[in-house]
Formats: structure tokens, C-alpha cells, sequence
């Protein structure tokens, strides 16, 4: 099973609960309202906040589990993720941002090279900029280009196309389509936008107001 | 230009200083850490400990490194028995009471950008495959330069400076542990000796101007210029 | 200086013990109690220069007083060398030693590896003695490598009370006040220039007692004082 | 516990760093502000400038000083004459002399904050009406906040522990200008006084302890807390 | 006329020119590709960024003209302006971020209060937290308050609903509407959601790819 999730997440005085399963394969995507818990779900799987409880499996391997105290550093978990506040190295130029990951995987995970990354993202004329530089679409694609070149085996995408424009908005739902079929990557997609949720996701996970959980599609 | 004398005390500051830097650093850094990043009971001793050598006069740190480094004082001969390292009268000792002088003022100046550090960027590191230690050396310290590198100035000019505890701890003897601001020490000792003076202020103030030339040429270098978006 | 009061002295640090002695029995005579601020020699004549208000100097050596009377600074006439004082060989209370001092005496010998504590023998007054008597006594070159100058001569009695060094140069009454230290021997007077301190008033006092206490000092009543922590008078 | 004269040095030595401080601060951030954020030429040298007194020995800081303010000095004069300002062998002397000292590491610590603050929050903060002045109070000034605090901190162990200038430049003189470590060197002077040293020592590092944890609470008033999302 | 502006801007080895004019009123949609210069023009009219040449008029105030060299301050241009990357003060409370340009406004100039903003925002819950305890739409949220809070005489919104979900993204343009309509203040607005333009804007701005630039509908 791609994703098998079970947990309960504290932020600050809200408790966050969240269980579902998907079956194998393709996109799943996180529909709810602004504040509801995406973000916290996605910050939960990629290892970068702590359940109080459950346990979390990603293509059966076991990510997180409070009673066997399993509990894999990020670095272990493999996802490559798309934070909705992108995360640049602001030290960094594009070129070492986009291949920061790349470079740490072992030649073998790797499913994508730097070229084809800058094909369909249209940043190639960016390479030598630092990202306090960049506009806000253009950081954002490199901030996806950076999550798909780190050879991940599942992708965790936060809004990843909010302020990206239509025609290369286009362009990358077509790469994503691929990466689904194609590699068959599990694929967490937050997204407030109905017509991408409609065209990408095979399941639709709706996240209701702090405290509620369901299963749709 | 400088006499034979002048090279000497100047080369031997350099050296005195040099050395004093490269040993407090990392002991600096762990100390910056560990401030910024851990909480723990007993922080603010360990805090006030740091600073210890900024609020005692200089004369009383230098005596309780007699205390603890001399030849008949336990860790003194343990140092010298089993690792050959002695430091009173010596230069090691000029270098080790520069670097617990300059020690606390490393530790703030490094303490405050660590704290600076947007840790997002951190977890974002360790995502994209980095372990801790990958993440630290390829986003925390760069992102900290400003600070390691302020550090280092202030720790530079306070270690250029230092006189108070190198002359009880290690004597003044030319050549061995008369460092600069000895052999100004020595000079303002005696009724017109204005001239002489001077010309060693001058050196000092030399040495420092250079070293504060560089660290912005670094600073520069490994600059990363105002955000113009939250990234 | 306000009413009440007593003169500002700037005293060498070395007479901190006995210049404070001396003026409990002058206040002890009525008057107000003279403020003392006790610093190296060289920071006070150089106070002294910038202007500073004081009253009286009493200085650890005659060139510093020199100095500050050649920027005709002092009062005339009222400058007294009044006090003498020994030099000697200490050692270490837990490590004696028998070592006599004559000329060509085996100094460099009895140190070892070690280094000989003294006051910085270019500048401090008590290492500028040391040197001469060291140096008439043809003992120097051997033991010119082997020396712990140190801040003052109180900082080299500490080295030796502390065992850093084995043996110490130092006036006698640092080494009578400090128990940690033990006399070896005294440097014959005629081994270094004379050892005295001097005083002055300042020629920029207006305080009514300045003259006062200088006499006081000086007077019989004041070097017995003195002589009780050990300084030889004249 | 304590006993008079002991009072009297540690009221005295509160004095002078409080006004020390109080005097060295806004000096100390209008420098930081300009090191931060003009660009100028000779802006190395105004650094150097700053420096100076971290790198020369004490007591060559404290010379200078005796040649610009004393009484027969230009400045000193000047100051004496027209605003009845008089500071040599005066405690006001010793306030100086802290100050000056304490100045570098201030400098250091606010430009490091500073340097630190994100412009485009203060771009905000003009967009919504404030001008420069409004921004700088409610947006640069408690962003800088760290570095305040860390220079005040610094600052005020430094004065604390400041010996070398002082003596030189304001003397001993008892219930004057005899701070804490001027009261440590003279009892050093006697042989024997060893538990004098140390009381003093004790009550020179419980202020400062008391210092660091007053700052470390204003630290977290102010706090802002680590952020999570790039705003 | 609401905008008037024929500017030339700088930006690093880029020269972006603009120049158009809106008619009376109503709300004016910046279109275009990312990286085209949206952005770097409400900098330009907030007085955040300085044209190299041109001038700028709005409700046929002069803000910039660099023959008559007038430059207002920023806070001189009454701007509300609703930054792409939000720029909340991170020491200050929902609340203090929210009225801090509405107490600096003079009475007479505020045309919104604090509990209409909660209201149709959604954010009453949130006052007493930092910005950094948000989530990214209600984080979005508080930035657009703040913006309408302060009383300003024309708005600059770049992309202000990107994250916001399809609810609350419903009530905040039925209240953009009821400002552009009511108050008749004119509007700025970049988006990539054509939905959103066409239901919002009485015109549309195409900004194409660096140096050009037109005018439609
Ligand atoms: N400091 C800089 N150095 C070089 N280029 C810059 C700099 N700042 C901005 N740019 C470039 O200027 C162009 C316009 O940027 P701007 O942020 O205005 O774009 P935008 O239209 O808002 O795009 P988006 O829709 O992605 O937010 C971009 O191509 C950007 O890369
Ligand atoms: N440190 C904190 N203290 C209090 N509440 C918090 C904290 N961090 C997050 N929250 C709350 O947790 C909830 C979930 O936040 P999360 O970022 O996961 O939302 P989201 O679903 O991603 O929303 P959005 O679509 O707006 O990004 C929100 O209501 C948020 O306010
Ligand atoms: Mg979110
Ligand atoms: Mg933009």
C-alpha cells in the first residue's frame, strides 16, 4: 500500500488526527480547508514533526510506529518534498540548490538529471542566480526541481503550483502525470484548486476541520 | 623599518594569536551551540562560566590559570606528564590565556547568529538526504558565517590585546611570551619612552586593521545578499 | 579638596600596607583621613602630567619622580627621599634553599630548568635593581635566559609563594609580609644603586594638610611606621 | 556578609557600569547601524576605529584617554569649562574608561543583528504608513533585539571586569573611583589576602550572573520564537 | 484615471518597461507568465522599488516623476499593498500585525474595521498567535487584513488568494467586489486563476515576458 497512515499529531492546542489507506499506486490528494492540517500531515510523514501516536507506512515500509518504536530520520524516509514555503538555501546559488539532493543519493535511486529538470521547469536561464533573487513562480519551480532530483521513492507536494502561471502550470502537471504512471511513485498532493485536484488525483483524501477524517472518491 | 626586536615581539604576537584562535574556535563554536540549540538545567551557570573571564580583571584570571595550569597544580602535570604540554613561562601559555580571554566574546558573537538560523531550512536538508552532520557543515555554519566570522574579529583584536592574564600567567619574557602589548607594558614602564610606544601601538593596530580587512573580504565572499522573498 | 576631608596621596603600589599604616596614626592625630590611590608609579606620574588633582606623590623610584619634576610639577622644595629597602634572594616556605650570595654565586645552577621570579628588569624598579646586582655580582649572563619578569614585584613574590619559580628576587619587606616565602639571603647594598622612595607635594595643591602629612611622613613618628613593615629609613 | 567597604566598591561598581552602559548604548547602536547599513569610504577604517580599544592594551586605552580628557587636554578643557564635566580621578573617569571598553563588543553584537533583520519587513511596515523612524522603532529595533540584549550583556561584564583603563585613567582612589577589580588588585597587592580576592571575585560574578539572568528573561519576553512559515 | 504609469525598472541585468492607463474605477488584472515583472511593478507603485525613469500616477496623484523628480515615500502613496510573500511581522501578534496600519491611519482615512476583516476572513480565532504558528492560508489571511486595515486609497494584491481554499476564497471576493464596487478603489490584482480574473477584473494587463508589454479586454 502506498500510503498507511495512522496518527495523532499535537500543534500547539489542537490535536490532529488522521487515518487512511490508499491503494497501490498513483496520486493522492489532500483537499480541505485552509488550517485544517495538510501541511502537519505532510511535516508528520517526511519526518520533520513528531505523532504522539500511530504509526505511518509508505509503500510498506514502516516510516514511524510509536509501539515498536520505529521512528526513521528524515534522511532515511527518502520523500522528496515541496514545502509550501518552498525552503530555498539562501546561500546557495539555483544550481546548488537543485542539486543538493542529487548529489546525496546514491547514483542508482536517481530518476531524473538536472537537464530534464530544467527542460520542463523553464529555470535553466537561473542557474547562477541566488533565490533572493527570483521571482515567486520561478522560485517555486525550483524548489519542485529540487525535491524531484534527490531520487526520492514517494513525493510529498504542498500547493506546488500556487504561483506558477497556466502554460508552465500545464507543462508540469505533465511531468507529474508521468512520474505517476511511468514510475509509479506514491504521491501526496495538497492543492486548493479543483481542477487540478480533478485531473491529477486518483483518490481524493478530504481533510475536514481539526479533528475529523474521512475517505472520498 | 622595524628593528630586530620589533620583528621579534610582533612575529611572536602573530603566532601567539594565531594559535589562540585556531584552539578557542572550536571550543568557542561547541560552547555557541550548545547555548543556542540545547536546554538544560544549570544553562544559565554554564553561560555565566563563559563569561567569567569577561567580568573577573584580567590579573585574576591569569592567577587561577596558575592555579590550575601550573607545574605543581594537577591538571598542570597531568597536561605535561602525559601529553608534553606545558604552558607557564611558555608561549603556550600567552596563546592559552589569549584564547580564554577571547573565549567569551567568540561565544556570543557566534551564539547569536546560530540563533539566527532558520531551522526550516535545516529540516529542509535532512529531506533531501542530508544527516546531521551533512546538514550542519552544508546549511547551519554557512548560514552562521556572520557570526563564526564576527567571532573571530572580536576574538582576533581581544587576543591581540591581551595583557592582564599572559603577564601572571606567562611572564614577560622577550622572545618567549612578550607579546605585543607586554612589550607596551614594559616600555610605558619607563619615563620617556613615547616613541617607543607608539610605534608598538601602531603595529597592534596594524595587525588588527588587516585582520578586519579580510574577515569582510570573507564576510563578502560568503555573503549571500538580502532576501527578496521568503524562500 | 572639600572641607573634611583629607589630601589625595597617589602612592606607589608596593607601600599599599604601610602607606595606609601611616595614615591611621596621622588620622588617629585628629586630622581627616588623606585618600591614598595606590597604582604603578608609572600611571601616577603620568596622571600627574595630564593634570590630575592630587595633593602628594610618593613614588617607588627617583627617575618617575624625575620626570614629573623636570614639568616642574612639584612644589618646591618638598621633595624627600625618605625611605630604603633591601633586596633579597627568596625561595619557595615548602622548598628552601642555602644558596649564599657572593659574587659569582651559582644561581644559574640552583635554578635548573627553571626560571629566577623577578619584576620586569627593564622598567619596573625592582628588576632594574635586580639587574644591577646581578649583573655587578657576574651572575647575569647566566641567568639572563632564564628569567620570569613579571607585572610587578608582587606578581613575582606570588610566582615564587605558588612554586612557579624556585627563587624569586623581591624587596625584604614584600618577602617578610608574605608568608608562602622564605629569605635565602640579602643582596649586599653596594651590589645595586640605592633603593629609596620619594616624596613629593604636588605643585598644583591647594590642600591645607598636604604640607602636613608630607611633614608627618617624613617626620621620626612617621618613618617608625614604616620601619615596622620593614623599610629602612633615612 | 558584607562589610562596609565592601558595600561602598560594589554600590561604586554598579554606578559606574550603570552609567557606563547607559551612556555606551546609544553611542554603541548608532554605530552599529551605520557599520550595518551605510557604505561609505573609510567605513574599514571607522571599524578599525572601534576596534581600537579591544586591541591595544588597556592601559594604553586608558593613556589615550588621560591625554584627550585631562585637565590640560583640549578636549578636557573644553568639556570642564563649558559643561562642567571633569572626569579624571573621578568616578565619572571610571564610567569613561568602562564605557569606551565595552564599546567594541556592543558594537559587534547589535551590528550583528542588525545585519540580520529582513528589509522587506520594514518595506511592509512603510506600505501600511509608517516612516523610517516608526519602522525602526516597531519593526528594526525589536528584530534587533538579540543582539541589543547580547551586546548589553557583554557590555556590562566587560565594564564589570574593566581594570587596565581605569587605573590608569581615573586611578584608585577609594569610594571614587576604586571598582571592584581596582579593590581586587590593591588586596592582591598584600601577600596573604587571598579570601579578600576571593569575596570580591564572588561579588564581581554574582552581579554579573544577575545580569545574564535578566537578560536571558528579556531575551524571552521579546522572543519572537523560531518561525515556522516564511512570512 | 486610476493607473497611469509609464516606468522603466531595473532589475539585476533585466530592463522591465511598463506602460498603460485604466479607466475609471474598478479592479485591473495583471496577467503574465512568472518572472515577467508583476511583481517588481507593485513594487515599483508601492515606492518599494525606483524606476529608472517614467512617471506614475494614480487617481491622478503624481507618486513619481522623474523629470519633476517627485518620488513619494512609501507611506506618502497610501497603498494597501498584499505582499506574494506576506511579510507579516513575525514579533508581533495576529492582532498587533492586523491594526498596525490601522492605527496609524488617521481616522477619516480607515474604511474597514477590525471585527468586518475577522469576519469574512475567518481569522478571529487566531489573534493572540505569532505568524510563525499559522498555516500558509491563514498566514495569507491576516497579510490581506492587514493590507485592507490601513485604510488605504488604492490596492496592490499580488496573488493574495494563492493558498486560501475554495470557501473562504468565495467570501473574500464577494469582498473584493463589494471594495472595488462601493468604494470605487482601484485595484491592482495578480493572479494565475483565470477563473478569478475573469470574474473579478473590468480589465486585464497582459504582462509578457520581459520588455513587453499590452492591453486587453
Ligand atoms: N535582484 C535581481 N537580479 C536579477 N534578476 C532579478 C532580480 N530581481 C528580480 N529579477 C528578475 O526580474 C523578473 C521579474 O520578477 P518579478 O518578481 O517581478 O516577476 P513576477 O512577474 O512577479 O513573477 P511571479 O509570477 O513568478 O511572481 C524575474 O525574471 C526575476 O528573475
Ligand atoms: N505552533 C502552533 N501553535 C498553535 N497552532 C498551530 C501551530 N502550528 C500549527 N498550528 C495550527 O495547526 C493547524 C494545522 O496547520 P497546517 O499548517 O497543517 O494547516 P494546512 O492544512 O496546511 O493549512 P493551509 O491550507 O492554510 O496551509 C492550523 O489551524 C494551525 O493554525
Ligand atoms: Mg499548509
Ligand atoms: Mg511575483
Amino acid at each position: 500500500m502506498p500510503f498507511d497512515v495512522e496518527i495523532a499529531l499535537q500543534r500547539g492546542k489542537l490535536k490532529l488526527d488522521y487515518a487512511f489507506r490508499t491503494e497501490k499506486g498513483g496520486l493522492t490528494a489532500l483537499f480541505g480547508p485552509s488550517g485544517a492540517g495538510k501541511t502537519s500531515l505532510l511535516d508528520a510523514i517526511a519526518g520533520l514533526a513528531r505523532p504522539c501516536e500511530g504509526r505511518i507506512l509508505v509503500e510498506d515500509t514502516v516510516l514511524f510506529d510509536k509501539a515498536g518504536r520505529i521512528d526513521l530520520r528524515p534522511e532515511q524516509r527518502r520523500c522528496g518534498y515541496v514545502f509550501q514555503d518552498l525552503r530555498l538555501f539562501p546561500h546557495r546559488s539555483v544550481r546548488e540548490n537543485l542539486i543538493y539532493g542529487w548529489r546525496l543519493a546514491p547514483a542508482e535511486q536517481r530518476w531524473m538529471d538536472l537537464d530534464t529538470a530544467l527542460g520542463f521547469l523553464g529555470i535553466g536561464h537561473l542557474l547562477d542566480r541566488r533565490p533572493a533573487t527570483l521571482s515567486g513562480g520561478e522560485a517555486q519551480r525550483v524548489a519542485i526541481g529540487r525535491a524531484l532530483l534527490s531520487g526520492p521513492r514517494f513525493l510529498l507536494m504542498d500547493e506546488p503550483l500556487a504561483s506558477v502561471d497556466a502554460e508552465r502550470r500545464e507543462e508540469i502537471l505533465t511531468v507529474i502525470e508521468r512520474i505517476r504512471d511511468e514510475l509509479a511513485l506514491p504521491i501526496l498532493y495538497v492543492s486548493h484548486d479543483r481542477a487540478e485536484v480533478d485531473r491529477l488525483a486518483d483518490r481524493v483524501i478530504a481533510i475536514e476541520a481539526p479533528r475529523a477524517i474521512s475517505q472520498a472518491k | 623599518m622595524l628593528t630586530a626586536e620589533e620583528w621579534q615581539i610582533l612575529l611572536l604576537s602573530l603566532k601567539v594569536s594565531a594559535v589562540a584562535m585556531a584552539a578557542a574556535l572550536p571550543v568557542a563554536f561547541a560552547l555557541a551551540w550548545v547555548l543556542a540549540r540545547w536546554r538544560f538545567p544549570g544553562k544559565v551557570l554554564l553561560d555565566a562560566l563563559v563569561h567569567l573571564p569577561l567580568v573577573l580583571p584580567p590579573v585574576v584570571t591569569g592567577w587561577l590559570l596558575l592555579i590550575a595550569f601550573g607545574t605543581n597544580a594537577p591538571i598542570g602535570r597531568f597536561l605535561s606528564d602525559w601529553l608534553g604540554l606545558t604552558f607557564i613561562f611558555r608561549w603556550t601559555g600567552a596563546a592559552l590565556a589569549a584564547a580564554v580571554m577571547a573565549l567569551p566574546l567568540m561565544v556570543r558573537a557566534m551564539r547569536l547568529s546560530i540563533e539566527a538560523v532558520d531551522r526550516r531550512l535545516e529540516s529542509a536538508a535532512r529531506t533531501l538526504g542530508a544527516g546531521r552532520w551533512r546538514t550542519f557543515a552544508s546549511v547551519t555554519l554557512p548560514l552562521a558565517m556572520p557570526g563564526v566570522l564576527a567571532g573571530l574579529v572580536l576574538g582576533l583584536a581581544r587576543s591581540i590585546g591581551e595583557f592582564g592574564a599572559t603577564i601572571t600567567f606567562a611572564s614577560n619574557i622577550p622572545g618567549e611570551t612578550q607579546t605585543l602589548p607586554l612589550a607596551i607594558y614594559s616600555a610605558l614602564q619607563m619615563p620617556g619612552s613615547e616613541w617607543q610606544v607608539t610605534r608598538l601601538a601602531i603595529l597592534s593596530i596594524l595587525v588588527s586593521v588587516a585582520a578586519l580587512v579580510a574577515s569582510e573580504w570573507l564576510a563578502r565572499r560568503s555573503g549571500q545578499g538580502a532576501a527578496r522573498h521568503a524562500l | 579638596a572639600a572641607q573634611g576631608s583629607g589630601p589625595l596621596v597617589l602612592a606607589a603600589a608596593s607601600l599599599q600596607e604601610s602607606m595606609n599604616a601611616a595614615a591611621d596614626a596621622w588620622t588617629a592625630k585628629g586630622h581627616p583621613r588623606p585618600k591614598i590611590s595606590f597604582a604603578g608609579s608609572s600611571a601616577l606620574a603620568r596622571q600627574i602630567e595630564a593634570g590630575a588633582p592630587a595633593d602628594i606623590f610618593v613614588s617607588a623610584d627617583e627617575p618617575w619622580m624625575d620626570e614629573v619634576q623636570s614639568k616642574g610639577l612639584l612644589r618646591a622644595k618638598t621633595r624627600v627621599s625618605f625611605l630604603t629597602n633591601d633586596l633579597v634572594l627568596i625561595a619557595p616556605a615548602a622548598k628552601p634553599s642555602r644558596l649564599k650570595i657572593r659574587p659569582g654565586f651559582a644561581l644559574a645552577a640552583a635554578l635548573g630548568p627553571n626560571r629566577l621570579a623577578v619584576a620586569d628588569t627593564n622598567a619596573v624598579p625592582a628588576g632594574v635593581y635586580a639587574k644591577q646586582a646581578l649583573t655587578r655580582l657576574k651572575v647575569w649572563p647566566s641567568v639572563q635566559g632564564k628569567l620570569a619578569p613579571a607585572e610587578n614585584v608582587r606578581a613575582a613574590l606570588a610566582l615564587v609563594s605558588r612554586g612557579a619559580a624556585p627563587l624569586g628576587i623581591v624587596y625584604s619587606t614584600d618577602a617578610r609580609a608574605e608568608p608562602g616565602v622564605r629569605v635565602v639571603d640579602t643582596f649586599p647594598a653596594s651590589s645595586h644603586d640605592p633603593i629609596s622612595y620619594p616624596v613629593a607635594v604636588l605643585a598644583s595643591s591647594r590642600h591645607k594638610d598636604a604640607e602636613g602629612f608630607r611633614r608627618f611622613l617624613i617626620s621620626a613618628e612617621g618613618k617608625a611606621v614604616f620601619r615596622r613593615f620593614g623599610f629602612g629609613t633615612r
